[in-house]
């Protein structure tokens, strides 16, 4: 098998979080889908016991379907040069999901969390400061949510000039605009 | 903002004809737009043949040139600009953001059309307009001061309450700029 | 009779060439750019647009009495440097009052822009006057020095001993050392580019000038414009012979002008601590080498 | 009675009374309002009478002593009771419920009433006498005020005790040459001198009236000793105090040994006794100044520059032509009148806002017109900017320098000046312009009782700029009473065939222009007050939680430049004095055996030498 080394990992992982799905996406690329309970432990080791030091990122995806959350931790290791993308879902309820914070082990963590509050409404329990991120204004609903229809807000909130010159008429009367 | 230009003395068509030659840009680099000044300035177009300067300052500034897409956070601080700027100004919008919305027209937290909240003087159409369509656009307004017709910067005295009440429902309450624009339009008597 | 015509027109004729010089200056450093450059009178048109501006803000009674004493002082400085043709003050005030005066326009502006209560303005009025401190000292110096070998402190009559002994008798030719200390302090005098640390605009947003504006920032370039000619003309009275007649003085100035604006065109600006210490460190010994010479 | 003892007796009488009531404040307050006026009054009175001699009926060791009224000391007296006269009533108010006051007039008077008798002493007895009550009283004022004063008075205490011992042996070093304690004796006999010995004792004179008027290398005991006590003793300190010694420096340098005497100690070709001494004139000019650029303190800054102003006295006494000799002589009265203007200002600064700390004040020009008026007026005079009076005795000075051929205490000079600048603009600016910060927003401008010494000083500060003549006058009667030429002066300025000065012309035409500005100024169209917050902050709203002044190490840059300089030179010569002083009293402290023998052994040793000294003579 070529992914000899990223098995190797997932060897490593695997007899820790039984319960956690390792896949191979391609070279130095893992995917491990595992219950939300179980994250914070998988960071500490993840951190602490693999060598996987860099935490690059916190995104978020908008399951509404399934109505849930999908949290994607990305983890990297320097000296294999792999990442660990660590999926969880979390439910997704109208105002109040929760999840705990890691901002402990990283630092950055905050900002990543910061933001992922704004834009998607999900509160995490114990980091330093949740307020407004970068729509330090915004009073509407977190409007990275799919429940959230911006075409319809920026309509009725925003006064849009009536431009209805002569050449644009004649095109649409001769049915070349696309609308 | 039509109104009929009512006739002007002769003091007013020299003054008109000296301060036309003068214009100090305020370049607001709030969008995309900014990167087209500095060509428009340097060697090739030199807009300091018609006078043009870039100056730094909003109280000396005559002309605020807002570059592009402007988000709420920064149309207040664009707003706190203008009013800091010293009449006569003119404010020359860039860029089809600045007329409609631009690429940015289904945004959440981007204004769509500049004259609703300060009065705007010309707007230059594309998507960034170049440097020879930034110096048409100059010398356009150079052509309306000489005929008296850039007296934009009065609606905003004359009829404030238009672009308050537009402020407040975009910024959803007022913004404080500690300039009292009625009492302004009174004391300098801007009719 | 003709004393009153000179006090009156002296102010005017001074504006106007300072004024043309200006606009030169601008020309000359756009044709170094490669680019066209505004025409020679276009401070004029500034000039006047700001004077015409509609509404000026000011922040209180101390910004509008310094504009008048930036001004005042100027025109009290102008009077009292012999012209070709009007030296009718210069009895009265020698050249240590010269030096003094100069300051009250300096002063002037740094309390007005004090009260403007901005920032960028206080430190604009800090690098000023420490760049004062840099280029005064070399600048008086020089001024000693000639003051000593010709046991007089007035101007009028330095002038007349540099006319007599002819070309060989100018400043700059008989004591070479404190010409160059002099040229290299008035480049920070008149805040040339090397020295500009006052009106820096990319960093501190033009420093002083950041709350003037309409009538109060059009004042302040009259001042600029009859200063620069007035500090050019000290120069020329003490290093350049004076002057014979008012071509010869147009000429002069021109030629100083130039070489001064063309080294302003070409470099960058220093830091306020390398400038004060390049002039502590360059013109300074010059000139007390200068007077070193003077004494032995 | 002589008016010489109405003076003296009166002040005692001020003493008395205000230590019987030292419990009601009210009482102090008044009695000490009336006593100072009859006081200005009678040295104003005092002019008719110069020339006039009192003696004191007893004899002492067989001389006559008593005092004298020459032009110098009614210069002198005039300044003192006046200065008195306004700093008690600046204090009115000032002082009023401060704690640590009680005594606050008592030793006003002491110390009036010992620079009182030391002006108008006609002997070294007298002079000797006075000039220790008035260090001691020097000593009180100082350490009234809190706990840092007492630290301060006491280094002070030590420099005074060490400049009285050595006044007290040039008494009796003089005493024992010539046989007399009044000057015109002594002045008379001067000639017969040998010339070493001329110059040990002009040295030894000059040394002790240094360490008084705080010249460079011993002058560390003045800003902390004046800036630690109340501020109008601050003012009051820097304005006459220090200038008793600069008048001893006069009374002995030309009035007891005569210019003649002085210029024959020449050591090599230009450099004589006046030149080593404008040397330290000149220091004393220049590390105080830039000194003051560091403070952060407002009294501080001012005490660092009533050093550097002091240098410009004493240059000027010692280029020692009649235009310089003026020159040093004016900038006295013009010192005296502009720093307590500014110290005044930072008083009432103070009494409104309760700090002086630059770092903390801002904007008050918005709530305190009157106090930046004045202390505009004091700063324009100490920067020496023309139509304000230290201006004149600056240019005099100048003048003198370069025509009598210094120029490196010329070069001293305009350094001097810049650093006065500098370090003065950062004074109104940190206290008056730029923002306001939110606590002083309820501050108002301070009463009628402080205003009024504050506008007196303003007139006289312009008054002597426009119309300098009003003093020269009197100046150069004391140069003539002194055996100087005296210099050519007019009305508004000098008159003189090198070189004139007018500063009526300059004004007027200053005034001209800024007439011809405000015509220009209304040409405009009309113009806007705005506030504070109406400001270009980057597009940034301003409110005040925001508000920021540019207060903090106003002078970065040159600080900069200028540290490794002040690190190696000036940390390194006073460390290198304070060993020295180390090592030598530690040599001393061995004699203090505490062993009742050895003081034995030293008794009978010094018994024994008497005797051979004594075996020779008879």
């Amino acid at each position: 098998m070529e992914y000899q080394k990223e098995n190797s990992i997932i060897e490593a992982m695997q007899l820790e979080f039984p319960e956690a799905a390792f896949t191979v996406k391609k070279a130095r690329r893992i995917e491990v889908k595992l219950p939300s309970k179980r994250l914070y432990d998988f960071a500490v080791r993840m951190q602490k016991k693999w060598g996987f030091l860099h935490l690059s990122a916190i995104s978020c995806v908008d399951w509404i379907n399934d109505g849930e959350f999908e949290l994607v931790y990305h983890f990297w290791n320097y000296d294999e040069k792999v990442l660990v993308m660590a999926k969880i879902r979390i439910p997704r309820e109208k105002g109040d999901s929760h999840f705990e914070t890691i901002s402990n082990l990283w630092q950055p963590a905050k900002f990543f969390e910061r933001d992922i509050h704004e834009m998607f409404g999900i509160y995490f329990d114990g980091s330093e400061d949740m307020e407004g991120f970068i729509l330090t204004d915004w009073t509407g609903p977190p409007p990275m949510r799919k429940d959230f229809i911006t075409r319809e807000y920026a309509l009725n909130f925003f006064h849009y000039r009536e431009y209805e010159p002569q050449w644009l008429k004649d095109m649409m009367a001769a049915g070349e605009g696309n609308e | 903002m039509d109104e009929k230009i009512t006739q002007r003395s002769v003091w007013e068509k020299i003054s008109a004809k000296l301060s036309k030659r003068s214009l100090w840009m305020l370049h607001y680099c709030t969008g995309c737009g900014a990167i087209e000044l500095p060509p428009t300035m340097t060697a090739r177009f030199d807009m300091e043949r018609f006078g043009i300067n870039p100056m730094v300052t909003p109280r000396q500034a005559d002309i605020l040139l807002i570059t592009g897409y402007l988000s709420v956070k920064t149309l207040k601080r664009v707003v706190l600009t203008y009013e800091q700027m010293q009449a006569p100004k003119y404010v020359v919008g860039f860029g089809s953001c600045t007329i409609n919305g631009g690429m940015y027209w289904n945004s959440y937290s981007t204004m769509k059309s500049l004259d609703r909240y300060i009065p705007v003087e010309t707007y230059i159409a594309g998507c960034m307009p170049r440097p020879e369509a930034i110096i048409a656009s100059f010398n356009e307004l150079i052509n309306k001061i000489d005929r008296g017709e850039a007296n934009s910067w009065k609606d905003y005295y004359n009829n404030y309450n238009f672009y308050k009440e537009n402020q407040e429902h975009t910024f959803e309450g007022p913004i404080e700029t500690y300039n009292d624009i009625k009492a302004d339009a009174a004391l300098f008597n801007i009719k | 009779m003709n004393t009153v015509l000179w006090i009156v027109f002296l102010p005017i004729l001074l504006f106007v060439i300072g004024t043309f010089m200006l606009g030169y200056s601008r020309k000359y450093v756009a044709r170094i750019e490669r680019r066209y450059g505004p025409p020679i009178q276009q401070v004029f048109y500034d000039i006047f647009k700001l004077m015409s501006k509609k509404t000026n803000i000011s922040h209180g009674w101390m910004h509008d009495f310094a504009i008048l004493m930036l001004l005042g002082g100027t025109l009290l400085t102008m009077y009292f440097v012999p012209v070709p043709g009007f030296h009718f003050f210069a009895q009265y005030g020698d050249m240590l009052v010269i030096m003094y005066i100069l300051l009250i326009p300096a002063l002037g502006m740094a309390l007005g822009v004090g009260e403007t209560a901005n920032p960028n303005g206080s430190i604009g009025i800090s690098r000023a006057l420490m760049m004062l401190a840099g280029y005064d000292i070399p600048f008086v110096l020089t001024f000693i020095g000639f003051a000593m070998i010709n046991h007089t402190t007035s101007m009028y009559e330095l002038i007349q001993v540099q006319q007599a002994g002819g070309f060989a008798g100018w400043g700059l030719i008989s004591q070479p050392l404190l010409g160059i200390a002099a040229l290299i302090a008035l480049q920070g005098m008149l805040g040339e580019k090397p020295f500009e640390v006052m009106v820096a605009p990319h960093e501190i947003a033009t420093g002083p000038m950041t709350e003037m504006g309409g009538k109060f920032l059009g004042i302040m370039m009259i001042q600029h414009a009859i200063s620069i000619v007035v500090e050019l003309t000290i120069y020329i009275n003490l290093f350049l012979g004076g002057a014979v007649n008012w071509f010869d003085y147009l000429l002069k100035l021109f030629i100083l002008f130039t070489a001064l604006i063309s080294v302003n065109a070409v470099f960058g600006r220093f830091r306020t601590d390398d400038a004060v210490r390049f002039m502590w460190k360059i013109p300074l010994p010059l000139a007390i080498i200068g007077i070193l010479f003077i004494i032995f | 009675m002589s008016i010489v003892s109405n003076l003296l007796l009166l002040t005692l009488l001020g003493v008395l009374l205000n230590v019987i009531f030292y419990k009601s404040e009210v009482v102090q307050k008044y009695i000490s309002l009336i006593i100072f006026a009859i006081l200005t009054y009678l040295s104003i009175v005092m002019y008719p009478l110069v020339g006039s001699h009192f003696e004191i009926p007893f004899l002492i060791a067989g001389q006559h002593i008593g005092f004298t009224i020459t032009y110098l000391n009614y210069y002198f007296a005039l300044m003192i009771t006046g200065i008195t006269l306004l700093t008690v009533i600046f204090s009115l108010k000032f002082i009023k419920g401060k704690e640590g006051n009680t005594h606050y007039y008592t030793v006003l008077f002491l110390k009036t009433f010992g620079m009182l008798g030391v002006i108008l002493s006609s002997d070294l007895l007298t002079f000797f006498v006075f000039w220790e009550i008035m260090s001691w009283s020097t000593f009180a004022l100082m350490s009234t005020g809190g706990e840092p004063a007492h630290r301060s008075a006491f280094k002070y205490f030590v420099f005074a005790v060490t400049a009285s011992m050595i006044l007290m042996a040039g008494v009796i070093l003089s005493y024992s040459l010539f046989g007399s304690f009044d000057f015109a004796v002594i002045h008379g006999k001067m000639a017969s001198l040998s010339l070493p010995m001329t110059g040990f004792l002009l040295t030894i004179f000059i040394t002790s009236f240094s360490i008084e008027s705080a010249v460079f290398p011993v002058h560390s005991w003045l800003p902390d000793g004046y800036s630690n006590t109340f501020t109008t003793f601050t003012a009051y300190l820097s304005g006459i105090s220090t200038r008793i010694g600069i008048y001893g420096i006069i009374l002995f340098l030309f009035g007891v040994f005569g210019i003649q005497t002085v210029d024959k100690l020449g050591i090599i070709g230009k450099i004589n006794f006046r030149y080593v001494f404008g040397i330290f004139a000149a220091l004393t000019m220049i590390v105080p100044t830039f000194t003051a650029l560091y403070q952060h303190d407002a009294k501080k800054l001012i005490a660092w520059h009533s050093v550097g102003q002091g240098g410009y006295m004493l240059i000027g006494l010692a280029s020692g032509s009649a235009l310089g000799i003026a020159g040093g002589m004016f900038h006295v009265l013009n010192h005296m009148a502009y720093v307590v203007l500014i110290v005044f200002a930072i008083a009432s600064v103070e009494y409104r806002t309760g700090t002086t700390n630059l770092n903390k004040l801002g904007g008050l020009i918005k709530k305190m017109p009157v106090s930046y008026l004045a202390l505009l007026f004091g700063i324009i005079g100490l920067a020496g900017l023309p139509p304000m009076n230290g201006f004149v005795s600056k240019w005099f000075i100048y003048r003198a320098l370069i025509l009598g051929g210094y120029p490196f205490l010329a070069i001293a000079a305009v350094i001097g000046t810049l650093g006065t600048i500098l370090s003065v603009y950062k004074l109104i600016h940190n206290m008056f312009l730029g923002q306001l910060p939110e606590r002083y927003n309820d501050v108002k401008e301070v009463g009628f009782s402080m205003q009024l010494p504050m506008w007196i000083l303003m007139i006289v500060v312009l008054g002597l700029g426009v119309y300098p003549g009003l003093a020269m006058g009197l100046i150069a009667k004391i140069q003539v009473s002194l055996g100087l030429a005296a210099v050519p002066y007019a009305l508004h300025g000098i008159k003189a065939a090198s070189g004139q000065l007018d500063m009526l012309v300059v004004s007027a035409v200053f005034i001209g222009g800024i007439a011809v500005t405000w015509i220009i100024y209304l040409l405009g169209n009309r113009r806007k007050h705005v506030g504070q917050y109406n400001n270009y902050a980057g597009g940034n709203f301003l409110n005040k939680s925001v508000a920021y002044n540019f207060n903090y190490e106003f002078y970065a840059a040159l600080e900069h430049v200028i540290d490794p300089y002040r690190k190696k030179i000036i940390e390194r010569t006073e460390r290198g004095i304070a060993s020295v002083t180390d090592a030598v009293s530690e040599y001393i402290r061995r004699i203090y055996t505490g062993m009742i023998n050895t003081y034995g052994i030293y008794v009978v040793t010094a018994f024994v030498v008497t005797i051979i000294i004594l075996k020779e003579l008879i």
